[in-house]
C-alpha cells in the first residue's frame, strides 16, 4: 500500500501526454546501478500491520510502576492534549515559511516562546530544539560565539547523559571542557569559582540537578558575569511551578527536557528541547523563531524571524546546522502549559515535591536504607544509599512489577549502592508503600 | 485571533491536579521557591479546545490542500502509522528501562523496530549499518560528518575541506562548518549537474569528502555519479549521500550501490512520516562496512538467542549524540509505513513521483521558464524570470496560489536558479489534483500578464494578508511576557 | 464541494484487503450473487481523508463555536471521555459474550459500568432503577410509555389518553401517540406554565398519565408540580418526567421526589456526550419503585460474591427494546462525565447553567421581547416581535448570528410563544463569550432597525447562501444513485 | 470538574449585573423538594478517572478470538475513520437544522443516502436509524401504515434478536405478527405463501438469514406484492458487496445493521439502523432525511428535508417519534464505504465467505460434528451440530480464549447441539485450525 493515488490508467494516460514511458524517465540511471532485487517482504495491509504491531507493541511492558526519572518523567497527559496535537491541520502541514497560510502554527509557537518566558523567567525562547541535551550544546556553542572564549566549565551533577552528548559533539572542536565534581549532591561551588577564569565562556550547571537537589546560583552567575562568562543552566519545566527561577538567578541562557510539559515517554523520543534566553543575546540564538508583525492593513500576525541565521541564507555561517526542529512537541507543550495553567503548573509541582517528600520518608525508614545527603534540599528526585548492589536491587524490583529508579553507578564511580528515586504525581501513596515494602522484603 | 493570554481570566483552571493522597510537604527551603506564580494563561479546558481548535483552522496542512514544495516532499501521512504510534505499548515506554539490568526484556518490542528498521534501511540503501539516533535530517548530517571525522582521525588523515555543490541544501555547509571543516562549493555545469572535470580539480588531500544530494535539487539525477564517487575515494575522502531526495529512487537504485559510504534519510520525506509544522523529524544514518566502527552508541543488536539487546561498548564511536535512541516515535511511523509499502511498492513510489514531477514540467513549460529543460526527477524547478518582466516576482506567484487553494511551491530554491519556483508534486497525488494545479497556475501566468497589479496584492482569501517581515526582525517581539 | 462521487476515479482503491490465506471459495451459486459490483465510489486514502477533512470544515461545532441552542444543551464535550471511551477494553467487546456461558466473567468491567451507572442514576434522579437500553431521548419516551402501558395492563386499567402540554417537546406527543395512546394537549397559562386548574378538569378516569418537562420548554420552574403529580396519581395515572431539561435542576431537585414514576434522560444534555450531528444519543428510564418489575430485559444485577451478571427473567417486563444493553458507548461517557462531577460538581453544573440563562435574558430584555419575564431556568426563550415590525423575522436574526459567528438560537419553539427565540447558553460557557453573543445579538437587533434588508440577506459568510428547502421536498433529490 | 468556565468571581460580577442571588435564582423550587444530600464520590480529576477506568476496562477481555457474531462482526476498522469521525467540527456539531453551517453533515448524510442505496439497489435511504432492530421495526410500522393492514409475516430465520424486540414494540398495538418456521435452514417458502393473504401488510425476511444462509426473495416478493403486501428485508450490508440485492430481488423496504461497515463492536452500541426503500414509499419513511437544493445563487448544497413528516411540526400524527438518530455512525460508515470503494466492499466479502468456506470445512471434518445444512447456501457464518450441548462447548472453549461461537439454543426449540459460527476476514487459517483442534479435543 504506498498510497498512491493514481491509477495505471492515469499514469499511462500521463505518460502518454509527455510522450515518454516510464523506462524513460529512469533512463539517466545507469543500469548496471538499478536494483535487482529488493530483499524485503512484500507490503502488508493495515489489517496485518495492526496485528503485527500490536503484538509486537506487546513485548514492551506497560504495567510498571515508575520510579524512574533520570529527566525524563512518567507525568499525566491530559486527554484534550493529543485530541489538539492529533488536529491534521498542525500535524500535516509545513515549516511555516508562508504565514498567511500558517497563522495556526505561528501563533503557537509565538505563545509557545512566550510561556517558556514567562516559565523560566528569560526574555526569549526559540521555536523548541531536538531535546535537552542538543539544546545544551546549542547553548554552549551559543555562549562560546558570543563571548568569543573556548572555555566551559560543566558540573558533573548536570545530568550525564546530556554530558556524555557534549563530549561527543566538541571532539572535532577546540574546546576545553571541564568538569568539576559535585559536592554533598550539590554543584561545587569552590571548584566551579576556582575555575572561572577570563577564559571561560560558559557555566553549565542544572537545577535540580541531576540527583533532584536543588540549588541557588545567583552567586555563580555574578561570579561568571564578572569574568565575562555566561551562565547556562539546564531546568526541569514542571519544577519551576515553584522554584526560583533561572532567570531570577541570572542565567543568560536556559536549557531543558520539555518532555515533562505533556509528552509521552515514548522510548526517549520525540522530545522538547528548550532553550531561552536574554534580549541581549538573542541575535544569537539557534533555531527557529516567530515573530509578532503586521500585514498591510495592520492585522496583527506571526512570522519567522531572524532567519538570517539561518542555513538556507548563511549557510556555512549559520548560527547552527538546525532546520526542522520540535515544532509539533512545543504545540503539545503549549497545550498542557494552557490547560494546567498558573494554578495547575504550581499545584502539580507541589503535589510532585509532597509526594517525592513522602517517598523520602517511607523509604529512608526501610532499615539499611539511607539518606545519601540529607532531605531539605530536593525537589521530586533524591539519593539512597542501599545497603548492598542498586544494580541487584533494581533488577529484582523489576521483577516485582517496579521501576524502583536509576542506579548512579552507571555514570558516577564509587556510587554503587546509589539509587536514584522519582516520583510523580502519578504515583500513588499505596505504591510507593508497596516500592517501600518490597525494598525492605529483599534487602 | 486574540493571543492565548489574551483569553485568560484569572482563577481560571482547565485541567485539575488530582488531590494529594500524602501529607503536604514542608522540606522545600523558602529560598528556593519563586516569589510569584509563573504567569501562564488561565483558561477553562473548553477555552483551550476552542483557542487550538481556531489556531488550526488557520493553517493549511497535507490533508487539506496539496502541498507541492520542492524538496520538502509533503506526501500523505498514512492514518495507520498514527494509530500505531499510540499504541501504549510504544509510547508509554521509559528509555531508562532497557539500561536497567532485566529491564531489557521488558522492551523488546521497542528494540524489535529500531533492529528491524536497521535491516530495512540498509537493503532499501545498500548500505552496512544505520543508526537511528539522529533526531532530523540535518542531525543526521552533523552525526554523518562526524563519522567522518572519526575516520579521518582514525586514519591519521590530515583533512579540512568538504566539498558541497552549489545546489546544496543549505544545512549541507551549515553542518560541515558546524563540524569544523571548512566549506568548498563546486560550481554547477550548464545541466545543472555537477562537472567531473571541475571536481577533479577541486579535490586534492585535504579533501576530508564531498556531500551530495542525487537526484540534486533541481531534481537531476547525476549519471556519472559512480565517477564522483571513485574520484573522492581516490584521495580518501568520504562520498556523503543527502538523502533528502531519496523519494526519487527509493526502491530503483541505492546510494550505497552509487559507491556512497555515508547516507542520511530526513524519514518525513521519503517515509511519509508528519511533517508537524516543523518537526519532529528524524534523520538515520547509514554507513558503509569501513565505518560502522565510528557509529553513534548505542546500537541495537540481536543476540543469539533472538533476544534483543542495547550495545554501548563500542570504543570507536563517535560517542552519544541523543539521549536515547533517537526520536522513536517517528521511526516507528516510518517503520509502520516501509512494512505497508513493501518491496513492490517503494519503486512505486519513485515511479509515481517522478511521473507526476514530469508531467507538472511539460505542462508547464510553455507558461514558466525551466531551469533545466531535460527529464527530471521527483520535482521540476521553473523561474519567474518571464513573469518579470511585468514586475511579478516569485513570491507574487505563491501569494497567488494561495488564493487559489495551493500551498505555493518552495520559493528562491535553489539559490543558483533567478527567481526559482521549485515544485515537487510527490507520488500520493493523483492527476485530477495535479491537473487543478496545473490550471491553477497556468491562471496565474495569464493574470501576470493581464493583472499584474492584482497578483500583487495576493492573498486575499487569508486571514492575514502578507505581514510585514522587515518590522519583524527590527522589532523583535518574540515573547508576550505580560 | 464535490460528491464523494464527482471524485471517484475507476479502479483506485483507498483501502486494501488482506490477502487471503485460504483457498477461494466456489460455493456461493450464481444465482446469489448481484450482476455488477456496488457503484461505490472509488478513491484513495488520501482521496477520503482530504473529502471528509474538507466536508468537516464546512460545520459549526461547539468546539469551533458558541452555540446557545434552547432546548439542546450543546455544552462542551470533555476530551477525557472519548478516551476512555476508545479504550479497547470497552470498544472491543463483543455484546453477545456475557449470553454465552462463562462469558459474563469476561465482560465484568462493562457490566460494573452499566451498574454503577444505575446506581448513580437513582441517586442523581430519585428514582427506584433506570435502564440503559434506550437508543436515544425519544427512544427512553417510548421505552417510559411502554412500561406506562404495562402498569395499566397489570393493574386491569382502562386508560386510553395521555397529557401533555402545549409548551411539550414534540417527542411527547409523538412517542404517546406510537405507543397508541391519544394524546391531550393542555394548555399554558399566562405564565407559561400548567394551570392545576385546567388540570384538573382536564384529567379523568382514561387518564393513563402526564408527559411533563420541568423546567418547561419556555425555562420556567413550575412550583406546584408536586401537586400535578398527585392530581395525576389521583386517577391512578402515571407522571412522566421528560428528563430533557435536567440541565437546569442537576443537584439541586430530583424527579422522583417531585412525584414523578418515570424519568428519561437525554445524556448529551445533562451528561455532556458529544451530539455527533444528530446522534448516537443515549436515554435512559428511570422509574419508581412500582413500576421497577416492567423495565426492559435485560438488566444488570449485582451478585452476592460481588460479580455482575444479565437478568432476563423478568416475567412482567416489556421486553426487549434495544439489541442488547443500549448504546454502551455513550452511556460510558456519560458515566464518566459524573465521576468526574462527582457530588460537588452537579448542583454547579444547574447553577452556572441557570446564571447564564438569566444573564442573557436581562442583558437581552430591552432588545428582544421576552416570553415570560420571570426568573428562568436554563434557558430563555425571546420574541422576534419587535422585529417583526421591520419586516425582520426569527430567521433573519439566526442567519445574521451566523455571520457574528454564532450557531442561531434554537427557532420557532415552543410552538406557543410567536417567532420564538429560544437561548439556552450552558454552565460551560464564560461570561466573556456570554457578552460576546450579547453585544452581536444587540448589534442584529439595531440592524433590524436601521438596515432590515441587510439582515435578510443573511447569511454572508457561509459557502452556500440561505438554502431553497421548498425546492429540495419538491424535488426530493434525496440519493445520486450513479 | 464539571467543566465551569466562570469563576466564582465572574459568577458574582453575573449575578451583581442582574441583581439577583444564587439563592434567588432557585426560589421556584419548593425547599421541602431540594436535595439535602447527594449520596455520591466527589469528583474524580482525569489522572484519577484514567487510573481507575483502566482498570475497569482491563475485566474485559480483548483477547478472544471471534467466531461470534449473530449480525454484529468483528471486522477490521480502518484507521481512518476514527481519525476523521473524530473531527470535533464532525462529532461536537449539532443536529443540521441550520443548514448554511452544517453542510458537512448534510453533505455527508446525502452521500450516506447514495451509498446505502447503491449498495442495496434501493431508491432512497434516510440518514439512519438507531440499530437494525429498531429500523425493522420502524419499517414494519410504515409498511402497515402504507397498506393499511395490520397483519405481518416473519420467518424466524430473521434475526431472533430483532423479533423479540418487535414482539415488545407491537404488545400494545393491533398488529397480528405470525411467525413462520424457517425450513432446512431457509426462510419457509411454503408457509409464507399460504399465508400471505389480503390482510397481510408486510412479509419480513433476512438475506442472509440468522443461520448464514443466502436465498433469493424475488418469488416471494411477487407473491407478496400480488397480495398488496410489501417485502421487508433485512440485509448484512458487507455481504451486499457480492450478493444480490435486495431491490433486485424486488424488496420494498430494507432494513440492517450497519455496524459491520467500520463501527466498533462497543458492547452492543452505539451501532446503526439502514433503512432504504423505493420512492414510491419514500414520503413514509421515517427518521432524519437529507435532500439536494440550491442556495439564491444556484450553489449546490444540502438540507434536511420532509420534516413535516417529523414529531416538531405534525407532533402526534408524526411518522415516528425518532428525533436523534446516529448521525455520527453513519459517517462513519460513509467513511468505510468511501475507503474501501467499489472493489475493497467486494475483496472483503468474497474474503469472509471463503474464510467462513474454509472454516466449515475445516469444522465439519471434526469427528462427530456435522453440518446442519448442507454447504452451498451460507455466506459467512453456518450451523453445525456437535455430538454434545454446544452451550457446554461454547463454555469450555471460552476458558481456551476463544468465543467459539453462538449456540442456537437460546432461541431455537430443539437446536440444544446447534452452534452458529461466524468468519470474518479478520480470522486467520491459522485461528481456524486452532478452533478446529480445540473442538477435537474436547469432544
Amino acid at each position: 500500500m504506498p498510497f498512491i493515488s493514481n491509477t495505471d490508467q492515469q499514469q499511462q494516460q500521463m505518460l502518454e501526454a509527455i510522450g515518454l514511458t516510464m523506462d524513460d524517465l529512469f533512463a539517466d540511471i545507469p543500469d548496471e546501478l538499478k536494483i535487482k532485487n529488493l530483499e524485503l517482504e512484500r507490503g502488508l495491509t493495515e489489517q496485518e500491520l495492526q496485528v503485527r504491531l500490536q503484538a509486537l507493541s506487546g513485548k514492551n511492558s506497560t504495567h510498571l510502576t515508575y520510579f524512574l526519572g533520570g529527566g525524563f518523567y512518567d507525568h499525566f497527559i491530559p486527554a484534550a492534549i493529543p485530541a489538539l496535537a492529533g488536529r491534521s491541520e498542525f500535524y500535516t502541514a509545513y515549516t511555516p515559511y508562508q504565514p498567511e497560510i500558517s497563522q495556526g502554527t505561528l501563533q503557537a509557537i509565538y505563545e509557545f516562546q512566550s510561556m517558556i518566558c514567562r516559565l523560566t523567567g528569560m526574555e526569549v525562547s526559540n521555536a523548541s530544539m531536538y531535546d535537552g541535551g542538543t539544546a545544551m550544546y546549542e547553548a554552549m556553542m551559543m555562549a562560546l560565539r558570543k563571548t568569543r572564549r573556548n572555555k566551559v566549565i560543566i558540573d558533573d551533577s548536570v545530568n550525564p547523559i546530556y554530558r556524555v552528548m557534549i563530549h561527543s559533539y566538541t571532539q572535532n572542536l577546540n574546546i576545553e571542557l571541564d568538569e568539576t565534581k559535585h559536592s554533598d549532591g550539590r554543584a561545587n561551588r569552590d571548584a566551579i569559582l576556582e575555575q572561572l577564569d577570563k577564559e571561560t565562556g560558559a557555566v553549565i550547571l542544572q537545577n535540580p540537578n541531576f540527583f533532584g537537589c536543588i540549588d541557588d546560583f545567583t552567586d555563580i552567575a555574578e561570579a561568571a558575569h564578572e569574568k565575562g562568562a555566561l551562565l547556562i543552566m539546564c531546568c526541569y519545566p514542571t519544577s519551576l511551578g515553584i522554584l526560583k527561577t533561572p532567570g531570577s538567578m541570572g542565567a543568560d541562557i536556559v536549557v531543558g527536557e520539555g518532555q515533562c510539559l505533556g509528552l509521552p515517554l515514548s522510548f526517549g523520543g520525540p522530545y522538547l528541547g528548550v532553550l531561552a534566553t536574554t534580549r541581549k543575546l538573542m541575535r544569537k540564538m539557534p533555531g527557529r523563531i516567530a515573530a509578532e508583525t503586521t500585514d498591510g492593513e495592520g492585522n496583527r500576525g506571526y512570522v519567522l524571524t531572524l532567519q538570517a541565521r539561518e542555513q538556507h541564507i548563511r549557510r556555512d555561517k549559520a548560527t547552527s546546522n538546525i532546520c526542522s526542529n520540535e515544532a509539533l512537541c512545543a504545540l503539545q507543550a503549549s497545550i498542557y502549559m494552557s490547560l494546567l495553567g498558573k494554578k495547575g503548573l504550581k499545584d502539580i509541582a507541589n503535589l510532585c515535591a509532597d509526594k517525592a517528600s513522602y517517598a523520602f520518608d517511607r523509604l529512608t525508614a526501610v532499615p539499611g536504607v539511607k539518606a545519601r545527603w540529607g532531605k531539605n534540599w530536593f525537589y521530586n528526585e533524591f539519593v539512597i544509599d542501599l545497603p548492598t548492589d542498586a544494580t541487584d536491587v533494581v533488577s529484582k524490583l523489576i521483577e516485582k512489577g517496579i521501576a524502583a529508579g536509576f542506579p548512579l553507578s552507571r555514570y558516577y564511580e564509587g556510587m554503587d549502592n546509589a539509587l536514584l528515586i522519582a516520583v510523580t504525581e502519578k504515583r500513588t501513596k499505596q505504591e510507593i508503600s508497596t516500592l517501600a515494602d518490597a525494598l525492605e522484603a529483599i534487602l | 485571533m486574540k493571543l492565548v493570554f489574551e483569553k485568560s481570566v484569572q482563577g481560571r483552571v482547565g485541567h485539575e491536579v488530582a488531590p494529594s493522597d500524602v501529607p503536604t510537604s514542608i522540606h522545600l527551603k523558602e529560598e528556593f521557591l519563586r516569589d510569584d506564580d509563573p504567569a501562564l494563561p488561565e483558561l477553562s479546558e473548553l477555552d483551550v479546545v476552542r483557542h487550538y481548535t481556531e489556531l488550526s483552522r488557520a493553517n493549511f496542512g497535507v490533508d487539506t490542500n496539496f502541498y507541492p514544495l520542492g524538496s520538502c516532499t509533503m506526501k500523505y501521512n498514512p492514518k495507520m502509522a498514527e494509530r500505531i504510534a499510540a499504541m501504549p505499548g510504544f509510547s508509554d515506554i521509559h528509555p531508562l528501562l532497557p539500561q536497567l539490568r532485566g529491564g531489557g526484556m521488558l522492551t523488546q518490542g521497542a528494540l524489535e523496530v529500531i533492529y528491524d528498521m536497521d535491516i530495512a534501511l540498509r537493503e532499501i540503501c545498500g548500505m552496512a549499518a544505520f543508526t537511528m539516533q539522529p533526531m532530523a535530517g540535518a542531525h543526521g548530517e552533523l552525526t554523518g560528518i562526524m563519522m567522518m571525522a572519526a575516520y579521518h582521525r582514525a586514519k591519521g588523515n590530515k583533512k579540512k575541506t568538504i566539498l558541497v555543490p552549489d545546489s546544496a541544501h543549505g544545512t549541507n555547509p551549515a553542518s560541515a562548518a558546524i563540524a569544523g571543516y571548512t566549506v568548498k562549493v563546486v560550481p554547477s555545469d550548464d545541466e545543472g549537474l555537477m562537472c567531473l572535470e571541475v571536481l577533479k580539480d577541486m579535490v586534492d588531500d585535504e579533501t576530508a569528502g564531498l556531500m551530495l544530494t542525487c537526484p540534486n535539487t533541481l531534481g537531476l539525477f547525476n549519471p556519472h555519479v559512480k565517477e564522483i564517487c571513485d574520484i573522492i575515494h581516490s584521495v580518501d575522502g568520504l562520498a556523503y549521500y543527502d538523502g533528502a531526495n531519496l523519494n526519487a529512487i527509493v526502491g530503483k537504485v541505492r546510494p550505497g550501490d552509487m559507491g556512497f559510504d555515508i547516507v542520511h534519510l530526513n524519514l518525513h520525506k521519503t517515509f511519509a512520516t508528519p511533517h508537524g509544522g516543523g518537526g519532529p523529524g528524524a534523520g538515520p544514518v547509514g554507513v558503509c562496512e569501513r565505518l560502522v566502527e565510528f557509529l553513534p552508541v548505542s546500537i541495537v543488536v540481536k543476540r543469539d538467542d533472538g533476544t534483543y539487546a542495547l550495545e554501548y561498548d563500542r570504543p570507536n564511536s563517535i560517542g552519544y549524540i541523543a539521549p536515547f535512541y533517537g526520536n522513536f516515535g517517528i521511526v516507528l511511523r516510518a517503520y509502520a509505513y516501509i512494512l505497508m509499502c513493501g518491496k513492490e511498492g517503494l519503486p512505486r513510489i519513485a515511479e509515481n513521483a517522478v511521473l507526476n514531477a514530469n508531467y507538472i514540467k511539460e505542462k508547464l513549460k510553455p507558461y514558466f521558464e525551466i531551469a533545466v529543460d531535460k527529464v527530471c526527477k521527483h520535482e521540476c524547478v521553473f523561474s519567474a524570470s518571464k513573469q518579470n518582466e511585468h514586475d511579478v516576482h516569485g513570491m507574487d506567484i505563491a501569494k497567488g496560489l494561495i488564493d487559489e487553494g495551493y500551498h505555493p511551491p518552495t520559493m528562491y530554491f535553489p539559490l543558483i536558479v533567478k527567481e526559482a519556483l521549485m515544485v515537487e508534486p510527490t507520488e500520493t497525488e493523483s492527476k485530477e489534483t495535479i491537473d487543478g494545479f496545473i490550471e491553477a497556475m497556468i491562471r496565474i501566468a495569464k493574470k501576470a500578464e493581464a493583472e499584474p497589479d492584482e497578483l500583487t496584492k495576493a492573498p486575499l482569501t487569508t486571514a492575514v494578508g502578507r505581514l510585514d517581515e522587515t518590522k519583524a526582525a527590527k522589532e523583535l517581539n518574540l515573547a508576550d511576557v505580560g
